[in-house]
């Protein structure tokens, strides 16, 4: 049903230097499903933020990664599905590498089935041209380590998105 | 969320309780919208009581400022918690915004 | 993926008058898929919590439904998966029946691929009987309006569950 | 969640930080054993910064109430939020457990 389908019903560990703007070949730990609602986004940014928390990130990382998650449903609700209240949306999370269950970040891929769109084309606006709106794209860009937008094979758009704990992102040269 | 107005002598002040998210943008929207049309000297936004703000929420907030601007409304923000102080300055909009911490400061500032 | 696969992909109203403790023929509107791990535990009960205040269910409550989720998903990760990290639990969601966006109520339907036990073995203890342990069938019972264990017919339980608002509660004779 | 435990003349106080669930109950287990162990006057659990518990942390709490039975230890719960009560009261244990509202109160209570 989720377009993130599990290769393998048993658990690998995670690659650490598997790609963070990838899907990896181990299944979601959690995949949240949801209609195009804007009535459903503070169930997933509760559940992202509680499960950030459990991975090791700190109460206000937490809170940025729910506000993350938040604006790239946002823009699928409106952008993606113009809208309509029926459109599906696949929210998957995964620990990155783990060290005996102290993951080193947290993998967050976005699918849905809305109209494609060219990558390039999805960006934020200037930040100096204030205006009502065109903050999103920005936000998540700020707020991720990686980001990176692609067409689903099947259709549809994915975003894929990653951030390391800081400590991990002092090692491998990633944003705080 | 429910939305708190309360008519001041030169001020309104508008008062959103909960989180303020696409949900609820609009709803937020219609007050202010009514809000400034009073034309009042002064539009104070209490965010004390809302715990979260997602930029459906900003936008709201950056085009009440854009009608304001207009006209002799003052729009000033107060008492933001953490979390919404946060998007603020992800967004950089923590200059552009007049953002003081008390209501009664939201009053007083020039 | 998910066992409560959606047998339509249109979004249908609900019937009103669709047995609280049967599985919608409408798909759910959001859908949780984890690893029977505890750690995942908050974020399932953070999810229910914020979907049913959107339902318009108040804060106690949403604290009770959180907690009757949690106690489930305790009872499938110790004794149906006996605290195997790999084994999969899906968490349903419907609205029940909508009058304008307003649900009359939750439906709540929990998956897994544990070992099936008989549906009447599933019970709380009695409460005299003070000793650590046994809360968590009579926990869920206390906080649901209908609660009903079946074994799925492709292996594993199934858990049904629905609690309605107040209001719709009174008129159809439901627990407050 | 973290725990704090602290001792003080006839008593000890452990104060868990944080959720108490299906993930951190053994920990909570056995912070209350080792406490247990040294047969202080009283145990004090203080509650006020658990803003949810399960019925795994309360299986501790009854384990731990069985054995400070056995032994001269009087188990006091103090400060408990909302929701941890309720399912306090769901699970009719309100009356079992000695339940006061500060730890003030949890020192002196006879
Ligand atoms: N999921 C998406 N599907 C289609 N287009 C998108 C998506 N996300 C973003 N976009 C495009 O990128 C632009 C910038 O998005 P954003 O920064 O969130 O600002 P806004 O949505 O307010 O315009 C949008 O205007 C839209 O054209
Ligand atoms: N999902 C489940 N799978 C298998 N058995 C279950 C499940 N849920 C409950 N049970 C059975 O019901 C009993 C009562 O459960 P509960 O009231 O939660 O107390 P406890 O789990 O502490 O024994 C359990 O001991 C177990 O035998």
């Amino acid at each position: 049903m989720t377009p993130t389908k599990p290769q393998s019903p048993t658990m690998e560990r995670l690659d650490r230097d598997f790609p963070l703007d990838a899907v990896p070949h181990t299944p979601p730990h959690v995949v949240v499903e949801l209609f195009s609602q804007p009535r459903y986004l503070s169930g997933a940014r509760d559940l992202v933020s509680a499960v950030a928390k459990r991975f090791g990130f700190d109460d206000a990382v937490c809170g940025q990664l729910a506000l993350a998650v938040d604006e790239a449903l946002c823009n699928i609700i409106r952008h993606g599905y113009d809208r309509r209240p029926d459109g599906r949306i696949w929210l998957s999370l995964w620990p990155v590498s783990e060290d005996e269950g102290q993951p080193h970040g947290i993998r967050i891929v976005i699918d849905d089935l809305a109209a494609q769109i060219e990558p390039d084309h999805i960006k934020g606006r200037d930040l100096d041209d204030i205006r009502p709106g065109g903050l999103g794209v920005f936000i998540i860009k700020q707020v991720m380590d990686k980001v990176r937008y692609e067409k689903r094979p099947g259709g549809g758009m994915r975003l894929l998105m990653s951030k390391l704990l800081p400590a991990q992102a002092d090692e491998q040269g990633g944003k705080r | 969320m429910e939305v708190f107005v309360h008519s001041m002598d030169k001020a309104v002040v508008v008062a959103p309780v909960g989180d303020v998210d696409l949900s609820v943008a609009r709803e937020l929207q219609g007050h202010l919208k009514r809000a400034i049309e009073g034309k009042p000297a002064r539009l104070i936004v209490n965010l004390g009581k809302v715990p979260y703000m997602d930029s459906s929420g900003v936008a709201t907030l950056v085009e009440a400022m854009q009608i304001t601007r207009k006209q002799a409304t003052k729009l000033v923000l107060c008492d933001l918690q953490d979390k919404v102080r946060s998007i603020f300055e992800i967004a950089r909009l923590d200059r552009v915004f007049t953002i003081v911490s008390s209501q009664e400061e939201a009053v007083t500032i020039q």
